[in-house]
C-alpha cells in the first residue's frame, strides 16, 4: 500500500491541491448541508428531525411537478442544444481561418455581454403584445400574439426556446478546439477512403469528439437540472407551476421560506438523478479516443 | 467584527446596511455618519449601500448564516424575528423616543407587541393615474382623492377612458402587472379581508368576499378596462403603459411619483428623451360597495439584529443609538420628504418646517387622507410560523393563481377553490 | 476544387451561421449601441437598433460618478489570478485523471465530478460561514480568491482534452530522464494549448462576470467587483441605462481583448508528426 | 485506363521558420496503365511527398499530374479512384481493426456480405484474424502496418500507392507478403506504385524503378537495366547491397591504372573510353563480382588486384571481406566458405566483363 | 554494471473486449553488461514488450526484472537510466529537432556546450544537421526515424534500447548506422538491446540473438551458433533468408529417403540419428547449401536432387531458383551467373555436411 502510494506519489501531488480545497470549501460546506436535511435549520438552535424534511418533500405536489419540468426541461434542451453547438461548430470547421475566427467572436463574445443586456433581449423577444419580436415576426403571418411566457402551455417552451437562441459559444469552441485536434491524416485516410463528407462527419469527426461530447452533456445536463436564473429572471416558476424547476423550488424553500433543511433535503434528491443521469452518460460516451 | 476590534480597541463598530432610499440618499446618509462620528468618536459606522436587486439576497445569506449587520434597512418581519437575531429594542426605548414618535407609526415596526425596528417613515401604496386621461374622460378625480371611490364607481369611470388611440392601439382604464402580488393584495382588503391571515392568524381568503374580489378582477380584463395580455405584463412594462399614455391608471402608485414624473418632464425638455410629460394624480384604492375605505400602509426604517457570536450588550446600545441616529430629525426625514410620504417622528417634522417639501400639494393631501384609512399588516400580530406559512401561500397559491387568473387559464372559482386547499393546508 | 455539391453545403452553412450569428449578437449589441445613447431614464428601458445622437456622455457619467476604474482593477486582480490558477491546477489534476494510472483514480475523480451536481444554493450558507466567519475573509481578495481557485467542472474539462493526447510522448519523456512534473509543464502543456487557452478564456470571463460571490464577500465599495459596482449602479429613482450600458461595455472590454489574443491557439493540430500508428 | 502521369511536377515546402524547400523537382515520369512501378531513393528525397501529389493529398506546386487521360490536379482525392497505405498508418484509433478494413467499402456502398468476405480474406492473408475486434492501439507496430497494409488490399482501385508498407514486418512475412502483393496486382490489374527501402522488394515486384535523390529523378528503368546499367554514380551505388565498390582510375592507352595494379582492357572497353584518353576515370565493380583466389566460379585471373583484408563480416550464407584500393574501402561478397581473414593478404580476381565506368566530373556512366 | 535480468518475467494484457491476452511468457535470459544483444521474431512476437518493460514502461503481470544487481520492478523508468528509440518514434511535435535531441540531456542537466556538441554531432552523423529547426511534423518518415534515434544516441546511459531504429531507412544508410551504432557500442561500453526484423542487422551487431515467436523465447545464442545450431524448426526457419528449407525424410538404415532420392549419411550423422531408426524426420537445408551442376564450389556430387524449376528469380548478385520436393516448395540461392530457366529439369548437389535434422513431433533439433 505504502509502496503503492510511493509509486504515484507524482500523481498524488498533482491532484493535491485541488483535493484540499475541495476538502474544505467543497466537502465540509456539502456535509453540513446534508446535516441540515436532516434538521429544521435555525441558526442558532437547529433541531434534528430524522427524516422529516425528506417525509415532508415528498408529499409535496410542487415537488413532483418541478421534478417534472426539470426532466422535460433537460430532455428538451441538453441534446439539441449538443445539436445545435455541433453542427455550427462543424460549419465553422469548414470555413478559412479568417472566418473562423470571425464567427467564433460571433458566437462567443455575447457571452461577455452583461446579464441586464441579455436579459433585456428576451423580454424584448417575449414582449406579449403584439410589437414583441416573436409576435411580430408571427404577426407576419398573420398570427395572433402569443403571451410567451404567462400562459402555462406555452411558458416551459419559452425558457427551452431561450437556451436554443442563446449563446453557444463556449461548446462552440471546445469542439473547434477539439476539431483541431484531430489529425489530418485520418482525415486523408477518409478521403482515400472514399469518404463522403457525411462518413467523415460520422465515423471520423463526431465519434473522435466524444470526449468533448461527454462533457458538454455531463455538464450540460448538471446545468440544465440546476436551471434557475432564467426561471427567477424570467417567470419566477409561474404561471401555475409551469416553469417551476427543482432548482427553483430549492431556491424559494431556502431563501424565501428560510427552510434550509427542506432545501437540503431537495436538493440531494436532485443530486442523486444527476448521478445517475451521469453514470449513465458515461457509460454511454466513455470511449477512449486517443491520437 | 472581530478584525475592526483589535485595530482599535475601544472603538466599537456598527454595520448598517442600506439601500439608495431615495435619489439623495447616498449623499444624506455620509452626511448623517460625518455627524455622528464626529459626536460619538467611540462609535464607528461602516455602512455599505445594498442594490434593491441583489441585496436581500446578501442580506437572507448573512442572517441565515448568523452573521447579518447590526443594522438593516427594511420593514419588521415575521421571519427575522424567528431567527432569534432580531434585536428586542424594547429595553432602550426612552420615553422621550416613544413620544418622538407620531401616534401608531412605532406600531408599525413592532412583531406581536415587541420592538424590533424604528420607522423612517410611513410608506403606503395606491395607485398612480395620469391626469390628462381623466381630465379628457370627465372624471373628478380630486372627490375621488378626498372620498375615495366603490368599485362599481371605479367600474365605470375606468370605463370611460378605454378607447382606440389614432396609432391603433389601445388605451386602458388600468394596468397591473402579473408579477408582483399588491394588486389582488389590496383589493381584497378593500373588500375587507385584510390579509391572507386576520391579526389571530386565521386563514380568511376562503371567505366568499376573496370570490367576489377575483371575480370583479377577472371581469376588468373581460372588459377591456385592463389588457387581455396582462398575465404578461411585467412592473417595467407596466410602468411603460403608464409613461406611453396607454393607460389612465396603474396600479400601484406611490406619492414619490411626483417627483419620478418631474425628474422626467425635466428630460424630456432637455431632448433627453421623447414623450408626453405627464401630470401625476395619486388615487386611493377602490373599496367593495357597502364596505369601506383600506388602505395599505406600513413603516419601513431601521432593524436591528444582533450576531450568532454576540458582541454585548454595549453593542447593542451602541447599535440601538445607530438607529435612533437614522431615523430622526433630519437623519430620517429626508427620506419622508423626498418620497413625499408623512413624517415618522415629530423631530423630522420640525427639523422639514419651513422647507420646501418634494411633490404636488393635492397628491400630499391624498396620501394623508389614505394614510387616515390605512390597516396595518396582520404580519404585525401573528406568530413566526404563521408568518411563515402566509408567505408560502404567497408564493405558491397566490402568485401562480394571479397570473392564471389574468389569463384565464383558471376561472375564479377554480381559484377560489385552490386557495381554500392550500390555505387548509397550510394553516391547519 | 470543389464540386457543385460541396458549394452548396457550404452556401447552406454559411447562411446558418450569419443567421445565428446575429440572433446571437444582439445583446451585444445593443449593449454597445446602448452605451452610446443618452436617453436613459426611461423605465422602459427601450433602446433603438441605431442611436439618433451618438454621445459619449454615458461613458464619462460612468466613470464619474463611480469607483469605475478601482473596480475594474479588482476585478482584473482577481480575474487573473483565478484564470491562472485555474488553468494551472485543473490541467495539472486533469493530467494526473486522464494519464496516471494511480490507485484511486476513478473514485477520486467521481466523487469530485459528483460536488457539481449538488445544488450551490444548499451549500452557500456554510461556505459562507465559512469564508467569512471561520476564516474571516471578508472584504478581501482571498476571500473571492480562495474558493475558486479550481473548479471540478475545468478538471473535468482538462482531462477530457488531455485523454486524447499520445501517451507515448509521456512514455518518451520518462526515458528522457524528465521528472514527472517535467513532463507535464514541458510536454503536456505544450501540447494542451489549445485547451489550455480555452479554458483560459473561459475561465477569465466566468470569474470577470462572477456576481453573486463577490456581491457576498465584498463590503466596501472600493472592494467591489465591476460585476457587483454595475449592479449598485442603480439609483432610487431612475436607472441610468446609458451609464450601466456604456459601463457594461467598457467591462467587457477586457475579455473581448483576451479572446481575440488567445484565439489563434483554440485551432492548432499541435500533435502531428508525434507518433506514427 | 489508369496511366499516372507527371508533367514537370514540383512541390515546395513552406517550414515552419518561413524557409522555403524544394522536395520535389522537375519531376517528369510515365507510369504506365497496370504498371508496377517502384519508388527508391534515400530517405527526405521526395518519395512521399510524389505519392502524396498522385493521391492528392498535396497540391504539387507547379506542373500537371494525369491519371488516365484527366489532369487531376483539381480533382479531390476521394474521387481520384486510389488506395494507399500510409507510411504512418494513419489507422482510425477508434475503430476496430474490423471497422478500419471495412470503412473503405461501406464507402463505396458495397454489399454487407462482400465485405465481409473481403475483410476475412484480407485479415488472413495478413495474419490479422484473430485480431480483428482489437483497437489500433492494442496492437503490435508490424501488425498496425498490416492493417494499414489490409485497408489498401481490400479494394479494388484504379491505382494503388503504398508506402514503405512491409517495413516494419519481419522477413518470413515480407516474403509472404510480397508474393500475395504480386498476386494482387495480377489478379486487379491496377497501377501500383509502391515505395521501398528494401531492394529485393524493389527488384521482385517493381516492372520498372523510379530512382530519386533530393527530390530529382535519377533514372527509370526496369529492375535489371537498373542494376546493370546504372546511369550515374549515385544509382550504381544506391542499388545493390552492399553498393557498388568505386575506384578511381586513370585511362591511358587501352589501359586502366590504379593503385598497385593496371589493366589492360578488353577490345570493346577500349573503343569506349576513346574520349577519355589520359583522363581519370571512375570504375565501378559490384561486390560479388570480386572473388577470391580460392573459389573463382570460373573467373579467369587475369584482373586481379592484391590488398590486405581490414575486416570480415560473416552473414551466414555469405561473407563479405572489406580492403582498401587507395583511399576508397572496397567489399567483396565472398562464398561463406571462402577463406579471408583480417590481416591476410589477399588476391582478389575482378570480373571484368562487369566492370562500369563513370565520369569523374557528371558522375555519369561512359557510354560502356 | 548494467547486467539486464528477466527471470520468469510474463505479461498480460487485457484488451478492450476484456480479453486477456498474453504476450510474454515465462521470459528468462540475461543480458551482460556492456553486451549488444539483438531481439528477433515474428511480428507481434513481444519483443516491445520485453522492451517496454526493460525500460519500465510496462509493468510485467509477474515475474522479477533485474538491472545491474537491483530488483526493477518498482523503479521508475527515468531512474533506470536507460535511452529508447520507440518503434512509433514518440517525437515531441512541440519541439524543434534541435530541442528534441537535447531534451533529455537537458534533463539531466548536462552543460550547455557539451549539448550542443552532442547534438551537432549526432546530428551530423544523422544527416539531420539542416533540419535542426523543423518541427517533427515538416520531416520525411525516415528523418522522423532518425531523429528518434538521435534522441537516444546523444544519451550516455547504461542501457540502450532500440526497437526497429532502421526500418525506414534506406539501405545505404542503414548500413552507415550499423556502423555507427558498433562504434556507438564500443566507445560507450553500453548493454545495448536491440530489436530488428532485419538479418544482416541482427547478424552484424548482434553479439547474441535473442529469438522469439508467440511471447516465448525460442533460442538466446551467438549469431553463428543460431545460423548453424538452430534449436528448433522455428529458429532454423525463421533465421536466413530466404529461409532454411525442410524436406521430409525417413531415416532408415543410415539412410534418408525422400521423394525421388535417397542419401546414404556420413558415418557421424549415422550415429546421432541412431534413435530415429525407421521413423520420420525433417532435413533442413539452407538454400545457399544448394548448388547447380555448373557452379558448385567444390561441393561434390554424391549427393543430388533433380527437379524441375518452378519460379527463378534474378536478384542481381544472386539468383533464388524454386523447386518442388514432394509438398515442399525448396529454395536455391544460386550465383547470378549460374543458368536457370522455369520448366528446366535441373540438378541440385546438397552440401550435406551443411544438413540438419529436426524431430517431426517437437520440432526440435537432433543431436546432430
Ligand atoms: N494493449 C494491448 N492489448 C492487447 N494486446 C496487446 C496490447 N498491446 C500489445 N498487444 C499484443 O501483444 C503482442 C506483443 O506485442 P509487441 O508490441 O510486443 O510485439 P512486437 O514483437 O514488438 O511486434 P512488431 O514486430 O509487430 O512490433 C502482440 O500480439 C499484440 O497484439
Ligand atoms: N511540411 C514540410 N515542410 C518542409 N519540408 C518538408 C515538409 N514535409 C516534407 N518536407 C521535406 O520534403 C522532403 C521529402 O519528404 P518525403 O516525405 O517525400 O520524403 P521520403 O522520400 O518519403 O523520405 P522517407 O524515405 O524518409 O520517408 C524531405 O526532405 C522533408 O524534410
Ligand atoms: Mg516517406
Ligand atoms: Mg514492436
Amino acid at each position: 500500500m505504502v509502496q503503492k502510494l510511493r509509486d504515484h506519489m507524482w500523481a498524488y501531488i498533482f491532484i493535491l491541491v485541488p483535493v484540499l480545497l475541495f476538502l474544505v470549501f467543497t466537502l465540509y460546506p456539502i456535509i453540513s448541508a446534508f446535516m441540515m436535511s436532516f434538521q429544521r435549520y435555525h441558526v442558532l438552535n437547529p433541531e434534528w428531525i430524522g427524516f422529516d424534511n425528506y417525509k415532508t418533500m415528498f408529499a409535496d405536489s410542487v415537488f413532483y411537478k418541478s421534478l417534472w419540468n426539470t426532466f422535460l426541461f433537460t430532455v428538451c434542451t441538453v441534446p439539441v442544444n449538443i445539436a445545435i453547438t455541433f453542427m455550427l461548430a462543424y460549419f465553422i470547421f469548414q470555413l478559412r481561418t479568417k472566418w473562423q475566427t470571425f464567427f467564433k467572436a460571433v458566437m462567443y463574445l455575447p457571452a461577455v455581454a452583461s446579464g441586464v443586456t441579455i436579459s433585456l433581449v428576451w423580454f424584448a423577444m417575449f414582449d406579449p403584445t403584439k410589437d414583441g419580436m416573436i409576435n411580430s415576426f408571427l404577426g407576419f403571418f398573420g398570427m395572433e400574439p402569443v403571451m410567451w411566457l404567462s400562459q402555462t402551455s406555452t411558458a416551459l417552451f419559452s425558457l427551452m426556446l431561450m437556451t436554443y437562441l442563446g449563446s453557444h459559444g463556449a461548446g462552440i469552441i471546445l469542439y473547434l478546439a477539439a476539431m483541431g485536434g484531430i489529425p489530418k491524416s485520418l482525415y486523408e485516410a477518409a478521403d482515400i477512403d472514399h469518404a463522403s463528407g457525411w462518413a467523415k462527419f460520422s465515423k471520423i469527426t463526431w465519434p473522435l469528439l466524444k470526449p468533448t461530447t461527454l462533457y458538454l452533456l455531463v455538464t450540460g445536463v448538471i446545468i440544465s437540472f440546476q436551471v434557475f436564473i432564467s426561471v427567477y429572471m424570467m417567470t419566477q416558476g409561474g404561471p401555475d407551476f409551469a416553469t417551476t424547476t427543482i432548482a427553483y423550488l430549492i431556491y424559494q424553500t431556502a431563501f424565501m421560506f428560510y427552510e434550509f433543511g427542506l432545501a437540503s433535503a431537495q436538493s440531494f434528491v436532485l443530486t442523486a438523478i444527476i448521478v445517475v443521469v451521469s453514470i449513465i452518460q458515461f457509460k454511454m460516451f466513455s470511449t477512449d479516443v486517443e491520437y | 467584527s472581530s478584525g475592526s476590534k483589535d485595530g482599535a480597541s475601544d472603538v466599537d463598530v456598527i454595520k448598517v446596511w442600506t439601500y439608495p432610499v431615495h435619489g439623495n440618499y447616498k449623499d444624506d446618509i455620509a452626511k448623517s455618519v460625518a455627524e455622528f462620528h464626529a459626536k460619538h468618536p467611540n462609535i464607528r459606522i461602516e455602512y455599505e449601500l445594498l442594490t434593491w436587486a441583489e441585496g436581500p439576497k446578501k442580506f437572507d445569506v448573512a442572517l441565515n448564516a448568523g452573521s447579518p449587520p447590526d443594522i438593516y434597512y427594511h420593514g419588521v418581519s415575521g421571519q427575522y424575528v424567528d431567527t432569534g437575531l432580531a434585536l428586542n429594542l424594547d429595553p432602550y426605548m426612552t420615553a422621550e423616543i416613544v413620544s418622538d414618535y407620531l401616534p401608531g407609526v412605532l406600531d408599525k415596526a413592532k412583531i406581536q407587541g415587541k420592538q424590533y425596528g424604528l420607522p423612517m417613515y410611513q410608506y403606503q401604496w395606491a395607485w398612480s393615474a395620469n391626469q390628462r386621461i381623466l381630465e379628457e374622460a370627465g372624471i373628478d378625480w380630486r372627490k375621488i382623492q378626498k372620498e375615495g371611490w366603490t368599485w362599481s364607481e371605479f367600474k365605470t369611470e375606468a370605463k370611460k377612458m378605454v378607447k382606440d388611440l389614432p396609432d391603433g392601439s389601445k388605451q386602458y382604464g388600468i394596468v397591473t402587472d402579473a408579477t408582483t402580488t399588491d394588486f389582488i393584495e389590496m383589493l381584497a382588503r378593500s373588500s375587507g379581508l385584510v390579509d391572507v391571515v386576520d391579526r389571530d392568524g386565521k386563514f380568511i381568503w376562503n371567505d366568499e368576499r376573496m370570490l367576489e374580489t377575483l371575480k370583479f378582477i377577472r371581469s376588468l380584463v373581460d372588459e377591456g378596462i385592463m389588457p387581455k395580455e396582462t398575465a404578461a405584463i411585467d412592473p417595467a412594462k407596466r410602468v411603460e403603459y403608464f409613461y406611453n399614455g396607454k393607460t389612465g391608471i396603474a396600479s400601484k402608485g406611490l406619492p414619490y411619483y411626483d417627483v419620478m414624473l418631474e425628474t422626467r418632464a425635466k428630460d424630456i425638455d432637455a431632448g433627453k428623451i421623447k414623450g408626453e410629460k405627464i401630470e401625476h394624480v395619486y388615487l386611493p384604492i377602490p373599496y367593495k360597495d357597502g364596505g369601506k375605505w383600506q388602505a395599505t400602509v406600513g413603516g419601513e426604517g431601521y432593524v436591528g439584529f444582533r450576531q450568532k457570536d454576540d458582541k454585548g450588550e454595549q453593542h447593542a446600545k451602541n447599535t440601538f443609538l445607530v438607529m435612533d441616529w437614522l431615523t430622526k430629525g433630519v437623519h430620517g426625514g429626508n427620506s419622508a420628504s423626498e418620497l413625499c410620504v408623512p413624517f415618522a417622528r415629530q423631530s423630522q417634522i420640525d427639523a422639514f418646517k419651513g422647507k420646501d417639501s418634494r411633490g404636488k400639494p393635492h397628491n400630499k393631501i391624498a396620501a394623508e387622507i389614505n394614510q387616515s384609512h390605512g390597516v396595518p399588516s396582520s404580519d404585525l400580530f401573528v406568530d413566526a410560523k404563521v408568518s411563515a406559512s402566509k408567505k408560502k401561500f404567497i408564493e405558491q397559491a397566490q402568485k401562480p393563481m394571479q397570473q392564471a387568473l389574468f389569463s384565464g387559464s383558471r376561472t375564479p372559482e377554480q381559484i377560489f377553490e385552490e386557495f381554500k386547499n392550500k390555505g387548509e393546508q397550510l394553516f391547519r | 476544387m470543389q464540386s457543385k455539391g460541396k458549394i452548396a453545403v457550404l452556401g447552406v452553412s454559411i447562411t446558418m451561421l450569419i443567421i445565428w450569428g446575429i440572433i446571437t449578437i444582439i445583446p451585444l449589441y445593443w449593449m454597445i449601441i446602448g452605451s452610446f445613447q443618452d436617453s436613459y431614464a426611461d423605465a422602459s428601458m427601450k433602446i433603438s437598433m441605431w442611436p439618433e445622437v451618438w454621445s459619449f456622455e454615458p461613458f464619462s457619467r460612468f466613470f464619474d460618478k463611480t469607483m469605475a476604474w478601482r473596480w475594474l482593477l479588482n476585478s482584473l486582480i482577481v480575474s487573473s489570478i483565478l484564470t491562472i490558477t485555474n488553468v494551472f491546477f485543473a490541467s495539472l489534476a486533469g493530467y494526473a485523471f486522464a494519464k496516471l494510472h494511480f490507485p484511486g483514480r476513478k473514485t477520486i475523480f467521481w466523487i469530485l465530478l459528483m460536488t457539481m451536481m449538488i445544488p450551490t444554493q444548499v451549500t452557500l450558507i456554510p461556505l459562507y460561514i465559512l469564508v467569512i466567519d471561520v476564516f474571516n475573509l471578508k472584504d478581501s481578495y482571498m476571500g473571492l480568491i480562495l474558493p475558486s481557485i479550481v473548479s471540478v467542472g475545468n478538471i473535468f474539462l482538462m482531462k477530457q482534452y488531455m485523454s486524447t493526447l499520445p501517451t507515448s510522448l509521456i512514455h518518451a519523456a520518462r526515458i528522457d530522464a524528465c521528472s514527472e512534473f517535467g513532463i507535464f509543464y514541458k510536454i503536456i502543456l505544450p501540447m494542451a494549448k489549445p485547451g489550455l487557452s480555452v479554458l483560459a478564456i473561459f475561465s477569465f470571463v466566468f470569474h470577470w462576470n462572477d456576481f453573486f460571490w463577490p456581491l457576498l464577500v465584498t463590503e466596501s465599495e472600493a472592494m467591489r467587483t465591476i460585476q457587483v459596482g454595475l449592479a449598485g449602479f442603480k439609483f432610487a429613482d431612475t436607472t441610468d441605462f446609458g451609464a450601466i450600458m456604456a459601463g457594461a461595455t467598457v467591462a467587457s472590454l477586457p475579455m473581448i481583448v483576451l479572446f481575440f489574443a488567445l484565439q489563434r491557439y483554440f485551432l492548432q493540430g499541435i500533435t502531428i508528426g508525434a507518433v506514427k500508428g | 485506363m489508369a496511366r499516372v502521369v507527371f508533367k514537370n511536377v514540383e512541390k515546395e515546402f513552406v517550414d515552419g521558420n518561413k524557409e522555403t524547400f524544394i522536395a520535389v523537382k522537375e519531376s517528369n515520369f510515365t507510369i504506365e496503365d497496370k504498371e508496377f512501378v517502384v519508388f527508391v531513393g534515400p530517405s527526405g528525397c521526395g518519395k512521399t511527398t510524389s505519392l502524396r501529389m498522385i493521391a492528392g493529398l498535396e497540391k504539387q506546386t507547379r506542373g500537371d499530374i494525369m491519371i488516365g487521360d484527366r489532369v487531376v490536379n483539381k480533382l479531390h482525392p476521394k474521387d481520384r479512384d486510389i488506395a494507399m497505405v500510409f507510411q504512418d498508418y494513419a489507422l482510425y484509433p477508434h475503430m476496430t481493426i474490423r471497422e478500419n478494413l471495412s470503412f473503405g467499402l461501406k464507402n463505396l456502398k458495397q454489399p454487407k456480405d462482400v465485405i465481409a468476405k473481403k475483410v476475412k480474406d484480407a485479415s488472413e492473408v495478413l495474419g490479422l484474424d484473430h485480431l480483428l475486434d482489437r483497437k489500433p492501439k492494442e496492437l503490435s507496430g508490424g501488425q498496425r502496418q498490416r492493417v494499414a497494409v489490409g485497408r489498401a488490399i481490400v479494394r479494388d482501385p484504379q491505382v494503388f500507392l503504398f508506402d514503405e508498407p512491409l517495413s516494419n514486418l519481419d522477413a518470413k512475412l515480407r516474403v509472404q507478403m510480397r508474393v500475395e502483393l504480386a498476386e494482387l496486382h495480377k489478379r486487379l490489374e491496377a497501377t501500383i506504385v509502391y515505395v521501398t527501402h528494401d531492394q529485393i522488394e524493389a527488384m521482385t515486384l517493381g516492372q520498372r524503378i523510379v530512382v530519386m535523390n533530393k527530390g530529382q529523378i535519377q533514372q527509370v528503368a526496369s529492375p535489371t537495366d537498373l542494376y546493370q546499367k546504372p546511369e550515374n554514380m549515385f544509382v550504381a551505388g544506391f542499388i545493390g547491397s552492399p553498393p557498388m565498390n568505386f575506384i578511381d582510375v586513370t585511362y591511358e592507352n587501352g589501359k586502366v591504372m590504379m593503385e598497385g595494379a593496371q589493366f589492360v582492357l578488353p577490345e570493346h572497353s577500349v573503343q569506349a573510353l576513346r574520349a577519355y584518353e589520359g583522363k581519370k576515370l571512375v570504375l565501378g565493380i559490384r561486390p560479388e563480382h570480386l572473388f577470391g583466389e580460392d573459389i573463382t566460379m570460373g573467373v579467369p585471373d587475369t584482373y586481379s588486384l592484391t590488398s590486405t583484408v581490414q575486416v570480415v563480416e560473416q552473414l551466414g550464407s555469405e561473407n563479405l571481406v572489406y580492403f582498401r584500393v587507395g583511399e576508397r574501402m572496397i567489399t567483396a561478397k565472398l562464398h561463406p566458405d571462402s577463406d579471408a581473414r583480417v590481416g591476410q593478404l589477399k588476391k582478389f580476381l575482378l570480373d571484368m566483363s562487369k566492370v562500369h565506368f563513370f565520369d569523374v566530373k557528371t558522375e555519369k556512366r561512359t557510354s560502356i
